[in-house]
């Protein structure tokens, strides 16, 4: 990953022979600036994207409506080609699912790493923390991306 | 059994002179530095106004007005030799300052900025000159942590909270020193082949004073009582503007900036007692001057003390009273005193942009302490023997370049100039000498005396005998001195002394017991003030500083001399060491 | 008047667990707290422990919890202190306590050390002063204030949860010289600042500014650092 | 651990302004909102690996219990992200901060003004779904 980048700057620049002296250092470790950035970007984007689909299912709709027929309408059914009108669902869908998962591990590891200074412990909640989350978003994915898998039931969904 | 440490080099003290020494030490030998505070707690952070160097960045100037400057200042008792390197490296260490990171104020050329400071001039046109460097007035903090910060770079080694409780002074050399770590309450030995003392001033031993608690002037009692003289005790100064009643100082700077005195009636009094330099007369000029408005009963309403006046518009009508094409308004005031004009708000509850500042002359500055050479090293006895091993510097010293009455900013001068070459020195002596031998018991003395402290049970209070200390020192040792005064304050000290022998301290603990370190510390003022008024007596005349009613007069045909006490109270004078300039009415 | 002091003791020599002290104090309105705490010292209780020397806000020794929030206790006036006739003193959080209101401060000035804390520059300055202009010696005046009292570092919850932050204090000493014209060593000092005990622990809590008896804009100097190692440009 | 639980409380004691306890909150909301995620998409994903469950589960999530669970990760979410918003703006120009109960104030508005209409309508799905009849005269 690009770490400080170069820095352009003009011959009149006070700061040149600082640059130049500089240039050589680069941090070691750049893993926590860009997660920070992370936070807020993901935090940003999320602003749209997780207040909008809450409003959808929560205001516009709710959960009481909330049927497997919509879900479908959504999502699709699984072995059934998609419309387009799905593939924009599962697309916007996988993006929040995606975002808000690393957006909220990230979180997760920072509030570990505050309050577990034992590291075998903070290790250990950390890898479980990220195989549950990665557990679950790829079954959050499968379903987005598949449909709904009527035949999950052993039997056909009829309404 | 106490633990052991051995070092080439070894600095009692962090302020200004033991970091300044200690970096110049470390260059080439193994260098220690002992220090009851954190180093960046030291004193020297408290200096305001500046550090001056006739550098002429800002108008013509030279190093030797500056010199002339400070012998005036010191009203002529100074040692012209040590006047002129004092004036001549002032240049060069200011420099070395910058070159260390030392962020200055600057010109809009970018050169280190310099304002005016009290009694600094022009020789030529007798007018104020501008020669005191400064960053904004935080001058004495910026050196303070400019020279720590050096120091950690050189990877000086640091004993920080360890108070130096004896020295190791054995057949005139000083082979170390013997300590308490305050942590754990250990008796540490320090086994060194140059020991500087650095530990700063005493200014505790008056009520109203500028000085840190801290001040206790540890390292002059120690050596006094280790068979040392020390030198010029009669010399203190009295800085004119301390808030009223609490002492904190306001810096000359702010006379330097064109704040002016006025007493009851409005009047700008000090153009009666110094017509040319007027409120950038010499502090001893102007705390004298003070009082004396006081007696007349100018004082504000009656009361002991005087309005310090920074109001922008005051200011300005008085520049151009003076002809000063200068003017000010609230913006300048405030970026160039930033740090006393809060103190004023916080500590006063006023605002000095609006209002005049109550304030009263505080106890400020020793000019007397341990005797020593141009080297730093410290003298044995007044024919100028030394004491191998055993340097001072800084305002535990008394070289003497401030003779009777120091001038604004040279204090910080004094620190790095006598800093460094003591230091050098020090890298010098070590690097040609073995360590001498000391015997495993030499920390006894040290820790019996510590632990007579901590189990004496008698009925005598430290913290009452600490307060009449105070009271009567400003009574009768202050500004204005008497014979009948001194002989009454000697008095109060010895029977001081005698109660401070049956004390009682409350914490019989070992670790982190400043009850017991206070303690100690009282012993140590109530020796340095015993030696101060002693010399003040014997004193029959007026200089600088030391003002004695009853001989009002400068008397140089039988005091141009430096006084040298010992602990058994006896005395020996030695001449002043004059060169280019003859002593002449001192007028401002 | 009469204020009651409640400060929280602690002998290690004689304390399992620390103790609440309560005093009854004479003090002017105008007195510092520190004023009075010699007053427990001098005339009540010479037990008692805390650090002091200058007395007027500018050596650092004194910063203490002084009614649940960080202070120098010399440069807090009773006046402002007192709620309801009561001062409650505590040593300042997360350090560890030694005697009373004393903590050790080898854990702060180790992360002060951290962060090259002086100029580095090899080149040759000549014989004269390097030249800085005014703009640029204002560009880092705020942070040169810096007393090293550790109210900052020791206001901010993730120094509290986790020691080795090197905390505001020292990324304000970083800052320093950071933005120093004059400096060179940008870089080294920015690496140490990008480690995971870096500048990024601090979650823009703001207790740090708040306290800072300097006024300086702890927070914002932390934006500043972080801003550079963001952009890689320092101006 | 002792000390992890003394220093959270002494946490709580230090008397820090506006921005610590904003602070605290975002924290533990942000994990409120994470242990709510990771509840929804499990069950959501049911939808494709055991319908049966996934049904049973979304009928819990119908019941007056969950609702109220419900309406607080409404307010959760959304006081997460107008804080959010604010860190990040804070973030950029720290200067600000000495407005800090004037933000404070004013994102504990924006947070309410938008949970308020938020509560209350889905408090009316709610009482339409419990109490069909009494939603219906209210709707009509
Ligand atoms: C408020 C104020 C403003 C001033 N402004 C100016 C100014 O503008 N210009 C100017 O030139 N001068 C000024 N001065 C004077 C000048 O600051 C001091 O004289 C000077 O800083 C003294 O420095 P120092 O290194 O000798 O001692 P200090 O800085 O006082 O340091 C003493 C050191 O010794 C240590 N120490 C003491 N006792 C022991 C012990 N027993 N064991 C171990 N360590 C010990 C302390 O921990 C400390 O580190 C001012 C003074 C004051 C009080
Ligand atoms: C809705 C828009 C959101 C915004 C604007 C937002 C913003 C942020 C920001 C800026 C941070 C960083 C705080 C810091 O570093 O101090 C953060 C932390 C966090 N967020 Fe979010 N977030 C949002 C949604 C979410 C979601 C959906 C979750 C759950 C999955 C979540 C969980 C967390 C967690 C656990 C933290 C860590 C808290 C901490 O370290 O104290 N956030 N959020
Ligand atoms: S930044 Fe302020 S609060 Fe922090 S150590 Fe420096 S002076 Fe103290
Ligand atoms: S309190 Fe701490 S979290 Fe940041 S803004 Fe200050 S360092
Ligand atoms: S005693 Fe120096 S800062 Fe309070």
């Amino acid at each position: 990953m690009s770490m400080i980048p170069t820095p352009v700057i003009a011959d009149n620049n006070p700061y040149r022979a600082r640059y130049l002296a500089n240039q050589k250092m680069k941090p070691r470790n750049a893993f926590e600036r860009v997660a920070w950035q992370f936070m807020r970007y993901s935090g940003l984007a999320l602003v749209f994207l997780a207040l909008s689909h809450w409003g959808l299912q929560h205001l516009i709709n709710s959960v009481h409506d909330l049927t497997l027929d919509a879900t479908i309408s959504r999502w699709g059914i699984a072995g059934q080609t998609a419309t387009l009108e799905i593939w924009f669902w599962r697309a916007y869908y996988a993006v929040l699912l995606g975002l808000a998962m690393m957006h909220g591990l990230n979180g997760l590891r920072q509030v570990l790493y505050d309050y577990f200074h034992y590291r075998p412990l903070y290790w250990g909640f950390m890898v479980l923390s990220t195989v549950l989350i990665v557990f679950v978003s790829v079954a959050g994915l499968a379903v987005l991306l598949l449909g709904v898998n009527a035949a999950a039931t052993g039997a056909a969904v009829v309404r | 059994m106490a633990q052991y440490h051995q070092f080439d080099a070894l600095v009692v003290g962090a302020g200004g002179a033991g970091l300044m020494a200690a970096l110049y030490a470390s260059k080439s030998v193994n260098t220690a530095v002992i220090s009851k505070l954190y180093p960046t707690r030291s004193h020297t952070g408290a200096a305001q106004g500046g550090i001056s160097a006739a550098l002429g960045n800002m108008e013509p100037d030279k190093w030797e007005w500056h010199a002339y400057d400070t012998v005036k200042g010191g009203d002529f008792l100074s040692d012209q030799d040590a006047v002129d390197i004092l004036c001549k490296e002032a240049v060069e260490a200011v420099i070395d300052l910058e070159h260390m990171g030392l962020p200055f104020d600057r010109t809009a050329d970018g050169k280190i900025s310099q304002r005016r400071f009290g009694g600094h001039s022009n020789n030529e046109t007798k007018q104020p000159v501008q020669r005191a460097c400064h960053a904004a007035d935080r001058t004495g903090h910026m050196i303070l942590q400019t020279l720590y910060q050096q120091c950690i770079k050189n990877n000086v080694r640091f004993f920080d909270e360890f108070q130096m409780i004896d020295m190791i002074v054995i057949d005139g050399t000083c082979r170390g020193v013997v300590a308490v770590e305050l942590k754990t309450g250990e008796i540490h030995v320090f086994h060194a082949k140059a020991v500087m003392l650095a530990t700063g001033g005493f200014g505790k031993m008056w009520k109203i004073s500028s000085n840190a608690h801290s001040l206790t002037g540890d390292g002059p009692s120690v050596a006094l009582r280790c068979g040392l003289p020390l030198q010029d005790m009669e010399f203190y100064q009295f800085h004119p503007t301390g808030i009223y009643k609490m002492g904190i100082l306001l810096s000359e700077a702010a006379r330097g900036e064109g704040a002016i005195f006025i007493n009851d009636k409005g009047e700008r009094f000090m153009e009666r007692y110094a017509p040319t330099m007027k409120d950038l007369a010499s502090r001893d000029v102007c705390s004298r001057s003070i009082y004396k408005e006081v007696r007349a009963g100018n004082g504000i309403g009656g009361k002991d003390y005087v309005y310090l006046d920074f109001r922008p518009e005051r200011i300005n009508k008085y520049f151009e009273a003076d002809g000063n094409p200068r003017r000010v308004d609230a913006e300048y005031i405030e970026k160039r005193l930033p740090d006393i004009i809060e103190f004023v708000r916080v500590y006063m509850g006023i605002d000095p942009i609006t209002e005049p500042v109550p304030i009263q002359p505080t106890a400020h500055y020793a000019m007397g302490g341990i005797p020593t050479d141009l080297d730093a090293r410290v003298l044995l006895d007044e024919n100028g023997a030394i004491v191998h091993g055993l340097y001072a510097a800084g305002e535990a010293a008394c070289v003497s370049v401030h003779g009777a009455n120091r001038l604004g900013t040279n204090s910080l001068v004094d620190l790095i100039v006598f800093g460094r070459r003591g230091g050098k020195k020090m890298a010098e002596f070590a690097k040609q000498t073995e360590f001498l031998p000391i015997s495993q018991e030499v920390h006894k003395p040290a820790e019996a005396m510590l632990n007579g402290i901590r189990n004496n049970d008698g009925k005598e209070h430290p913290g009452q005998i600490r307060k009449e200390l105070q009271l009567h020192m400003d009574e009768h040792v202050g500004v204005f001195r008497t014979k009948q005064g001194l002989e009454a304050a000697l008095e109060e000290i010895r029977g001081l002394k005698e109660r401070y022998k049956r004390i009682h301290i409350d914490d019989k603990g070992v670790q982190w017991n400043t009850d017991l370190m206070e303690a100690w510390e009282l012993g140590c003022l109530l020796d340095l003030a015993e030696v101060t008024a002693i010399s003040a007596l014997a004193r029959q005349e007026s200089r600088g500083g030391h003002y004695r009613e009853d001989f009002p007069d400068r008397d140089d045909k039988n005091f141009l001399k430096h006084t040298n006490v010992w602990s058994d109270n006896h005395m020996s004078y030695k001449p002043v060491r004059m060169g280019r300039y003859q002593p002449t009415e001192r007028k401002y | 008047m009469k204020v009651h002091f409640k400060i929280k003791r602690f002998n290690p020599e004689k304390d399992k667990k620390s103790y609440w002290g309560e005093y009854d104090v004479e003090a002017e309105e105008s007195d510092r707290v520190l004023d009075a705490l010699q007053t427990v010292k001098w005339e009540i209780d010479g037990t008692l422990n805390f650090r002091r020397s200058c007395a007027h806000g500018i050596c650092g020794s004194d910063a203490m919890r002084i009614n649940g929030r960080n202070s120098l206790a010399c440069k807090l006036l009773i006046r402002d202190a007192v709620q309801g006739g009561k001062i409650v003193v505590e040593p300042i959080l997360g350090l560890p306590v030694i005697k009373d209101l004393i903590v050790d401060m080898e854990p702060f000035f180790a992360h002060y050390r951290a962060v090259m804390p002086y100029l580095i520059n090899d080149t040759e300055p000549g014989e004269r002063e390097r030249l800085q202009s005014p703009e640029e010696r204002a560009r880092f005046d705020d942070s040169t204030k810096c007393i090293l009292c550790a109210c900052c570092t020791t206001s901010c919850p993730s120094f509290w949860v986790r020691g080795d932050y090197v905390g505001p204090a020292a990324i304000v000493q970083a800052h320093r010289f950071i933005f120093d014209s004059r400096d060179q060593g940008a870089a080294k000092r920015l690496d140490v600042l990008g480690e995971p005990e870096g500048v990024w622990r601090c979650r823009t809590v703001f207790n740090c500014s708040e306290v800072c008896p300097r006024d300086i804009q702890v927070t914002q100097a932390i934006g500043e650092v972080k801003a550079a190692l963001i952009t890689g440009r320092i101006d | 651990m002792g000390t992890l639980l003394t220093i959270l409380r002494e946490s709580l004691r230090y008397k820090g302004r506006e921005a610590q306890w904003l602070w605290l909150f975002h924290r533990v909301s942000g994990l409120g909102i994470l242990f709510y995620l990771l509840i929804h998409v499990f069950d959501m994903s049911l939808a494709y690996f055991n319908v049966p469950i996934h049904e049973e589960m979304i009928a819990l999530f119908k019941t007056p219990l969950f609702s109220v669970l419900e309406l607080a990760m409404a307010a959760l979410l959304i006081y997460h992200a107008v804080n959010g918003v604010r860190v990040a703006i804070l973030d950029l120009r720290p200067e600000l901060w000495v407005h800090q109960q004037k933000v404070t104030r004013l994102s504990l508005m924006v947070t309410a003004i938008l949970t308020a209409p938020t509560v209350v309508i889905m408090l009316i799905y709610t009482f339409n779904a419990n109490f069909g009849h009494v939603a219906t005269a209210i709707t009509h």
